[in-house]
């Protein structure tokens, strides 16, 4: 196995590994004993399972090579991605061959540090307490915490802990949209949360609801937002959004309104106002909004009049619209209310039912709601738990506000159980951990939506002593009741056989298929609802702390969800798109704000709230409503902490958890966000943050272009104008067989990000640490740019995925002495690594500076580069590298058709970061080949080069963002 | 037969140059000159009947070599294994060269001139020059170098006396035989 | 004098041929380990000479994979069972096999790891494993004989060693280019077609 | 003699003085040496901890992939120009004022490019690899690629080290074996073998001059074409600041600029220790002084071209890059640049500024200084601030950096402190030749 060679070679000295090879150790290759038959070596086998990194649930395929996991795709069966992956998704990866993973069962010593222990010993000591609580009847101490679980594993945990007579079992998500479900109880008396069908609207009018980085389901919603959005046959919807700070969501929208925090429910209403009194709704809607005086609302929620006006017609007219509300909008002490002036706007609109659909209810709403946590904690605090078992993925001392004190009253509780597999600041305060296996080695299963439920089944055996959550509980349950195997409540050998026996009724013999497909999937017919009409409190929410402070925007974050993703190093160094900044936190504030308190870019500032303060440096944000201050949620140093690899880690915690009060909905009693007004004040100190982007401004130079729709609509009847051919002196190169190209649509392209990390898990793309990728030392093959056009307070944000160009006349091909940049016979921008020499001639004269230089020789710590492609090289230090359009893919495609005696199909090869796309922006292909997409979409009236005036003649091309007109 | 060298070590340009007038009048022309440094009046009285130094012709062939094995080695690469950069590239096909991107190639040309010719020359220098010689010769001495002049004369036995009034008239500081 | 130079110009010319000689054998990428003891003397000459028995019965994955492959001891015991289990050598096979263990081959042939070599393709070209491997079928035991070592060099030089299939880029084009100029094949010449 | 000024030497003379320069040295001398060495030292550390960890320990980045090597590099290659132009192009001329410097000035030449020429090996990622631009058969049937302006480098840079060395040591022949007929012992033994057996025949010198002579006139193309290929590296790629058909003049006449900046830097001193007033008289520094202020005022009106084209081409991202350099981060760079290249040269329109050593030492220092810092504006902001605005960025010397820059100084200075004291560092025949010959008869003299 060839490409496993250079571990050994890499680990032992830098100079010798990828392309040196002068010296020969002898080493041993190792035949099987017995033949596995679904794995050959040096064939990639694919897994179907499901994502469990947040519980929007995508179905996902794993590569396997040699017995390894090396790359996670989405599973294209699956209803809810369709083959997309977000970076979360895809950064997975690094949970399971994270270097800090635990290696088996640990036991606390009195009050120290953990020891290791077997397995037997530590489970004895969880029997031992559990037959002791049931033996003192004190059942109801035991206490199960784990995170979202909607299938049948779920009901595993319930029945283990009725069996032992425990507290109904608590699903812990911080994000759990709990006013959703209240105020649908409300509107439409159901406690679900339904299944918005953005596909089918014509206008959006989103209240915050961050559906590219977070809401719900970010990459199923990402791609229904592109399918109704994105510019196609002359037809594209609209999509207004409203939130006080520019979220990557607000970036998208055809028309951002930016309002005072805390009025998205007055705003609502007052648009239900203007659709009522211009007849566009049903008179019936006017005693909902009695209250609401138009001019008044303009004034409180600091948006014009004539906005609300238009934004009402635009939301009224469209046939259907869709309004939905979610991250800071429904976060606040007023979040049912708010929701509830959305609902009514739906029911207004005549949406409900066609794009608000009940029926295909979201596994949200199952999430146990806030109440009930914070009685468990208060009992915890009480003394009244004993026990307390949390399952993996769950870190309520990190991802809950402070002010609910869960790490204190986690400290109280006599014996914890943890079942993380990488430590968590949750897992330090167990008393007992036991390493659930990886969802990548698990069983199980989840529905993230009704008729939905994707099958779990271990892709890889386990990388480390650990094992299934299930088996564990079943195992000590049984032992704690004194039954044993296939009697009493959990009769189960195993996890395994409990999910098969479980799964029997729904696959119908077809196990084997199911599994394949990755789950079972069903459509569930849309339930009606009626919509009941009630005045709603218009009053804004109730905000904590210092009048004259600023409102704290605490938003889930686009990389690292709750926290829960923070420990891959790959999404550390993926920049957050709007600021482009990388392996920190920071803290957003406006520029007024800034230019008050004489605060620049990476000032140490202390955010004071009543729960305490928070150090963080600063960021300058124009956008930002002078009103607010927003930090990013799930912030943590935690890649590679045992090595202090890449970042020097800080003390000072980076959550804004920490200053956020126990606050609740009034009256969903939903966990509160947006609950506290903070006081700013410069500390003096700087801790410069590491931001990839030098600038937004294009200053004129039209890398990112966009045209306006009515433009748009002319091109695309009248075509484009035949494309002149370029002159030159000498002979164009012949292509024999197929031209590779490449086209990328701005229009459609969301920023989020998970083209990048999707390359950077195929291609072997090293980590290189904060300093670094702050010095402009990033290895990212392909980066996605953010460029702000327009008036720098409200901007038309355009996002360019930038990769190698493959320049038909590569200014860097020339300039190589030695050939390692060459043109291939296919139109690739061929690099030669083990050629190179690194004069890094060729990466000065790149006009689009894609090419990246090896500056040293970086490292995959164990166990990570288990996960590295066989099929890519690992540079070597001093050696160029740049995107290679997936080579390999290219040559395995071809391989594949030869196989099948016959030419490249369309199709054949998917790129990495195209494979990933959730609104398939990227489009690969023969560009000698007329009828396939990627030349069809080069013929179009979008269609550009970047810096085509430098006469580079590229063979990726981009397609203008179609902007609307009031935009 | 045998001959006799006969040394004139003379302090002075002029009375140099008059010995030799003398010698060649009286038909003595296997004659070898040491001086410090080239000069003028002497080489006249030197070069009358000698041809110009061959070493030119040396430069010119090496030039010529350089030139030829520069567009050698840059074409015949580009043919073997041409890859394409920039889109230029040197392709043979049946109708003759396509794509070509010759004028690089003129610097590796020139270049390659400069040195084969320079190398060329010293080679030239150090033949003719009879160079080098691993023990001094017979009529050679030290002064030279520094700030004497020499004439050593090639002659028979018979007339070395002749010669050595000669110089001495001629006033050479110092005649000996060697 | 002249014919000091003569001499002088010869010690030059033939110091100039080593030093090339040592740079490029030095330069090329070593495709073969040394000879070593495996921990099983297997014959390679008797199961292919002898017998007759096809490579890929044993190396099954060469034509559906980038790798070879070795046969699993499982494969091995499916013959040896029977054939031969009073050998000493079969004995040793047979406790891995008990013992449910790998048996630690020594590997013998290897690319250097920025060259990607796909057996399959080559096979499914209808090449012969000898054509790289050697005539395998005479080896007792497979090691290779020679590597692209300087020794080797000046030995192949003066003809008293068969030079052997030097697994170097340089014989792997020749080939490509012979097969695309004689059997009007499309054998690759693109260099990222294994530098990838 | 303190004052050669009265008398003219004799040639007697010429070999006592020069010979006493070759004297066992004094302490200062060593004190130079042991500073220099220290320095040679570190700059070997930082080399070998930039191989070892690799080109990241300087402070290379995105977008300025070159910074302070190649900068380092271009100075010492245009520092290598005064000494071969000198020696050959003023001997074409029969400049005879050249005599007295143009043996110092063509060690000079040798030792700086020698210096530059470490410089693509310290600068390459993998320069364990570098042998790869060389054209020699391979098994891979891989050659370099003859249209990268680094190629051309190669031959260009070797080409000169080389011929410029032959012309040197064809030179020295002559006076090698002045030396060895004036030393005794090993010392005789060694010059002997390096005189190659001359005795001032008239065979030989016949030839000699000769051959002198066709290699002055191979040489002096070769100045001017090296330099310009060196340019090319920068002219021929598409970097703003870097497109420019303006280079190779601009870089031959900074180089020669900054040639004879160093050859007074160098001299200046040397005429001080070894007395040498007698040969290196005012009206050789004078002449260095005309030769100092007009190519300086070359290069001003150059440096008025590159900013006026750049304006005049309406290109937006040309313009774009001046404004940014004249204004942004760097500016001070090229101010500084701009002062010591054009306006320091001014005062040499005096001519008892050109015939005083201090202001001449003074003016040459700086011209150094605004050498150094041209290469650095045309390589660093022009990268800095180029077509792509997301990489904009500002590059900062990583200690790395500056030892190995610093320490190549002090390789240059090894090897010139070196040379004075073994070989003659005056030519002692073209000096002869410039004195009058000795005479009997007065009257029928020169």
């Amino acid at each position: 196995m060839k490409r496993r060679d250079f571990f050994k070679i890499v680990t032992a000295s830098g100079a010798a590994a990828a392309a040196g090879g002068c010296q020969q150790a002898t080493e041993s290759i190792l035949p099987l004993v017995v033949p596995n038959e679904q794995i050959v070596p040096g064939v990639a086998s694919w897994f179907a399972t499901v994502c469990r990194e947040c519980p929007a649930g995508c179905g996902v395929l794993a590569r396997n090579r040699e017995g390894r996991i090396v790359k996670l795709e989405g599973n294209p069966d699956h209803p809810v991605n369709a083959g997309a992956l977000c970076l979360r998704g895809q950064a997975a990866l690094q949970g399971l061959y994270h270097p800090d993973r635990i290696a088996g069962p640990m036991v606390r010593e009195g009050s120290g540090g953990f020891k290791t222990a077997t397995w037997e010993a530590a489970e004895k000591l969880v029997v031992e307490k559990l037959t002791a609580l049931r033996g003192a009847g004190k059942g109801r101490a035991i206490a199960l915490v784990s995170q979202l679980e909607s299938g049948s594993v779920g009901a595993l945990l319930d029945r283990w802990g009725q069996a032992l007579g425990a507290r109904p079992r608590v699903t812990l998500e911080p994000f759990a949209y709990e006013p959703i479900r209240a105020a649908n109880r409300i509107t439409f008396n159901r406690d679900a949360i339904p299944y918005y069908a953005f596909e089918d609207a014509e206008t959006i009018l989103s209240f915050g609801a961050d559906f590219i980085e977070t809401w719900l389901s970010n990459v199923g919603y990402a791609r229904m937002f592109a399918r109704m959005h994105s510019f196609r046959d002359g037809r594209a919807g609209t999509f207004i959004h409203v939130e006080p700070r520019q979220s990557l969501t607000a970036s998208n929208a055809d028309e951002w309104v930016r309002n005072v925090p805390g009025t998205e429910g007055l705003l609502a209403l007052a648009i239900l106002r203007v659709m009522v009194d211009e007849g566009m709704a049903d008179r019936r809607f006017g005693d909902a909004v009695a209250g609401v005086d138009l001019k008044k609302a303009a004034e409180t929620t600091g948006v014009a009049a004539e906005t609300i006006k238009h934004v009402a017609k635009a939301f009224a007219h469209a046939k259907p619209g869709l309004a939905i509300g979610g991250g800071v909008a429904v976060t606040g002490s007023n979040a049912t209310e708010t929701q509830v002036a959305i609902n009514l706007l739906n029911a207004a609109a005549g949406n409900v039912g066609k794009t608000v659909r009940f029926g295909p209810d979201s596994a949200y709403g199952k999430i146990t709601p806030h109440a009930e946590v914070a009685a468990l904690a208060r009992a915890m605090a009480g003394g009244e738990i004993e026990m307390l078992v949390l399952g993996p993925g769950v870190n309520p001392a990190f991802t809950l506000p402070s002010g609910l004190k869960l790490a204190d009253a986690i400290r109280k509780v006599a014996f914890v159980v943890s079942f993380a597999n990488v430590p968590d600041q949750t897992s330090e305060l167990a008393h007992v951990v036991l390493p659930a296996t990886h969802w990548l080695e698990s069983w199980g299963d989840y529905a993230p939506r009704e008729g939905v439920l994707g099958l779990l089944q271990p892709t890889m055996a386990p990388i480390r002593d650990s094992r299934p959550m299930g088996d564990t509980l079943l195992r000590v349950g049984r032992a704690a009741l004194g039954t044993e195997e296939g009697k009493g409540p959990l009769p189960w050998p195993t996890v395994e056989q409990y999910l098969k026996s479980a799964w029997e009724p729904l696959v119908k013999g077809d196990l084997e298929g199911a599994l394949r497909r990755g789950g079972v999937f069903a459509d569930v017919a849309t339930a009606a609802v009626t919509a009941k009409i009630a005045p709603v409190d218009a009053s804004p929410a109730k905000l904590e702390g210092d009048a004259a402070g600023l409102a704290l925007l605490a938003y889930p974050s686009l990389r690292f969800y709750d926290g829960r993703s923070a420990i891959s190093s790959w999404l550390q160094e993926s920049p957050d798109t709007m600021t482009q900044a990388v392996w920190d936190a920071w803290v957003e504030v406006s520029t007024e704000t800034a230019q008050k308190l004489g605060i620049a870019r990476g000032d140490m500032l202390a955010v004071k709230s009543p729960q305490g303060t928070l150090e963080l440096p600063a960021y300058v944000s124009p956008t930002l409503h002078p009103g607010a201050v927003a930090i990013p949620l799930g912030h943590r140093y935690t890649p590679y902490q045992q090595r202090l690899q890449y970042v020097a880690p800080d003390p000072r915690s980076m959550n804004p958890m920490t200053i956020l009060p126990a606050a609740t909905d009034a009256t969903s009693g939903a966990l509160a966000f947006m609950s506290v007004k903070v006081t700013l004040t410069k500390l003096g100190t700087r801790r410069p943050l590491a931001v990839l982007q030098a600038t937004h401004d294009q200053d004129d130079r039209e890398l990112a272009q966009h045209v306006d729709l009515r433009a748009a609509r002319e091109q695309a009847l009248r075509g484009k104008a035949p494309h002149e051919p370029p002159i030159t002196l000498y002979a164009d190169k012949q292509y024999p067989g197929p031209r590779w190209g490449m086209t990328i649509d701005v229009d459609a392209c969301v920023g989020c990000q998970a083209c990048v990390v999707a390359c950077q898990a195929e291609n072997n793309v090293p980590v290189v640490g904060k300093a670094s990728a702050a010095y402009g030392r990033q290895l990212h093959w392909l980066r996605l740019e953010r460029w702000a056009e327009g008036k720098p307070e409200r901007p038309t944000n355009l996002f360019l995925p930038m990769l190698c160009q493959h320049c038909e006349v590569a200014p860097c091909e020339p300039v190589c002495p030695v050939f390692a940049a060459y043109r291939t016979d296919e139109g690739l921008n061929g690099q030669v690594y083990n050629r190179c020499v690194g004069t890094r001639y060729c990466g000065n004269n790149c006009p689009y500076h894609v090419r990246r230089f090896n500056w040293f020789q970086y490292e995959f710590p164990a166990p990570l580069e288990v996960q590295l492609n066989p099929d890519v090289t690992v540079r070597q230090l001093g050696v160029m590298e740049k995107c290679t359009m997936c080579v390999q893919r290219i040559v395995a495609g071809k391989d594949r058709a030869r196989d099948e005696k016959r030419g490249v199909r369309d199709g054949d090869i998917v790129t990495a970061c195209q494979q990933t796309c959730p609104t398939q922006a990227i489009t690969f292909g023969n560009l000698k080949d007329e009828g396939s997409n990627a030349t069809k979409l080069t013929h179009s009236p979008r269609a550009y080069h970047v810096l085509e005036e430098i006469g580079t003649r590229p063979s990726v091309t981009y397609l203008r963002k179609v902007v609307r007109e009031h935009a | 037969m045998a001959t006799e060298t006969i040394l004139g070590v003379f302090a002075h340009v002029d009375t140099t140059v008059r010995a030799l007038e003398e010698l060649r009048a009286r038909g003595y022309h296997d004659l070898t000159v040491y001086t410090p440094i080239p000069v003028h009046e002497i080489e006249e009285v030197l070069e009358r009947d000698r041809p110009v130094s061959r070493v030119r012709l040396f430069t010119l062939l090496g030039g010529l070599t350089g030139i030829a094995s520069a567009f050698l080695i840059t074409i015949w690469t580009s043919m073997v294994w041409g890859q394409v950069t920039g889109g230029k590239f040197l392709q043979l096909v049946p109708g003759g060269i396509i794509g070509s991107s010759l004028p690089p190639f003129f610097i590796i040309a020139f270049e390659m001139m400069v040195l084969f010719g320079g190398f060329a020359t010293v080679i030239g220098m150090v033949v003719l020059g009879r160079l080098p010689r691993l023990k001094a010769s017979a009529s050679f001495d030290p002064r030279f170098t520094n700030d004497r002049f020499g004439v050593a004369v090639h002659c028979a036995p018979e007339r070395a006396a002749a010669v050595h009034e000669l110089l001495r008239t001629a006033g050479a500081e110092e005649v000996k035989s060697r | 004098m002249t014919a000091k130079a003569g001499v002088g110009a010869l010690g030059v010319a033939l110091l100039a041929i080593l030093i090339f000689l040592a740079v490029s054998s030095w330069s090329r990428q070593p495709a073969v380990a040394k000879p070593s003891n495996q921990p099983i003397n297997f014959p390679h000459n008797v199961h292919v000479g002898t017998y007759k028995i096809d490579c890929q019965y044993c190396h099954s994955e060469a034509r559906r994979s980038e790798y070879a492959g070795l046969p699993s001891v499982e494969r091995c015991m499916g013959c040896h069972k029977i054939t031969g289990a009073a050998l000493p050598e079969v004995k040793k096979l047979a406790e891995f096999h008990a013992k449910k263990e790998p048996i630690p081959w020594v590997r013998v042939n290897k690319l250097p790891e920025f060259t990607y070599f796909p057996h399959k393709a080559h096979i499914r070209a209808g090449l012969k494993c000898q054509t790289c491997h050697g005539p395998v079928e005479t080896m007792t035991t497979y090691a290779a004989q020679t590597g692209p070592r300087l020794t080797n060099d000046l030995l192949n030089l003066v003809g008293l060693r068969p030079a052997p299939p030097p697994l170097t880029m340089g014989w792997c084009v020749d080939c490509h280019r012979k097969e695309n100029a004689t059997a009007g094949r499309h054998a690759p010449l693109d260099c990222v077609t294994c530098h990838h | 003699m303190s004052d050669g000024h009265s008398t003219p030497p004799t040639f007697a003379d010429v070999n006592r003085d020069v010979l006493r320069t070759l004297e066992p040295p004094g302490n200062l001398y060593f004190a130079w040496m042991c500073v220099v060495a220290l320095l040679l030292a570190g700059f070997f550390f930082a080399w070998a901890g930039q191989v070892w960890w690799g080109m990241g320990m300087a402070g290379k980045r995105v977008p300025q992939m070159w910074a302070m090597y190649i900068t380092t590099f271009v100075f010492w290659i245009g520092i290598g120009h005064a000494g071969t132009l000198i020696s050959a192009i003023l001997y074409l001329f029969r400049a005879r004022w050249r005599t007295s410097i143009y043996r110092a000035a063509e060690a000079m030449t040798i030792f700086a490019v020698m210096t530059a020429g470490l410089f693509p090996l310290i600068h390459a990622g993998r320069m364990w690899f570098a042998y790869f631009l060389l054209p020699y058969p391979n098994q891979r049937y891989l050659w370099p690629n003859f249209r990268s302006p680094l190629v051309w480098d190669v031959f260009a840079i070797s080409t000169y080290l080389s011929v410029s060395t032959v012309f040197f040591i064809v030179g020295l022949v002559p006076d090698i074996a002045a030396l060895r007929d004036a030393s005794t012992g090993w010392r005789r033994r060694i010059y002997a073998m390096l005189a190659l057996g001359w005795e001032g025949a008239d065979n030989q010198w016949r030839h000699y001059r000769r051959a002198y002579g066709l290699l002055a006139a191979l040489a002096t193309p070769l100045v001017l074409s090296v330099h310009s290929v060196v340019s090319w590296d920068f002219a021929m790629a598409l970097v703003p600041g870097w497109h420019s058909t303006l280079f190779a003049p601009f870089f031959v006449d900074g180089a020669i600029f900054s040639g004879f900046a160093m050859v007074l830097v160098l001299g200046l001193p040397m005429r001080h220790f070894f007395k040498l007033h007698a040969y290196i008289q005012e009206k050789h520094l004078d002449a260095m002084g005309k030769l100092i202020l007009v190519t300086g005022l070359v290069l001003t009106y150059f440096y008025l071209c590159e900013i006026f084209t750049s304006l005049y081409s309406g290109e937006h991202i040309e313009k774009a890059s001046l404004f940014w350099k004249v204004t942004q981060n760097y500016a001070w760079a090229l101010w500084t640049m701009y002062f010591c290249n054009c306006v320091a040269p001014l005062v040499l329109f005096s001519r008892r500024a050109r015939t005083s050593p201090v202001v001449l030492y003074v003016v040459s220092i700086l011209v150094l200084i605004g050498m150094w810092f041209e290469r650095f504006n045309i390589i660093v902001p022009s990268l800095g601030h180029d077509f792509y605005p997301y990489t904009w960025g500002i590059y900062y010397p990583s200690p790395t950096d500056t030892m190995i820059v610093i320490g190549s100084f002090a390789f240059f200075f090894l090897l010139f402190l070196g040379f004075i004291k073994v070989m003659p560092s005056l030519s002692i025949v073209e000096v002869k030749e410039t004195i009058p010959a000795p005479m009997r008869e007065k009257a029928h003299g020169h």
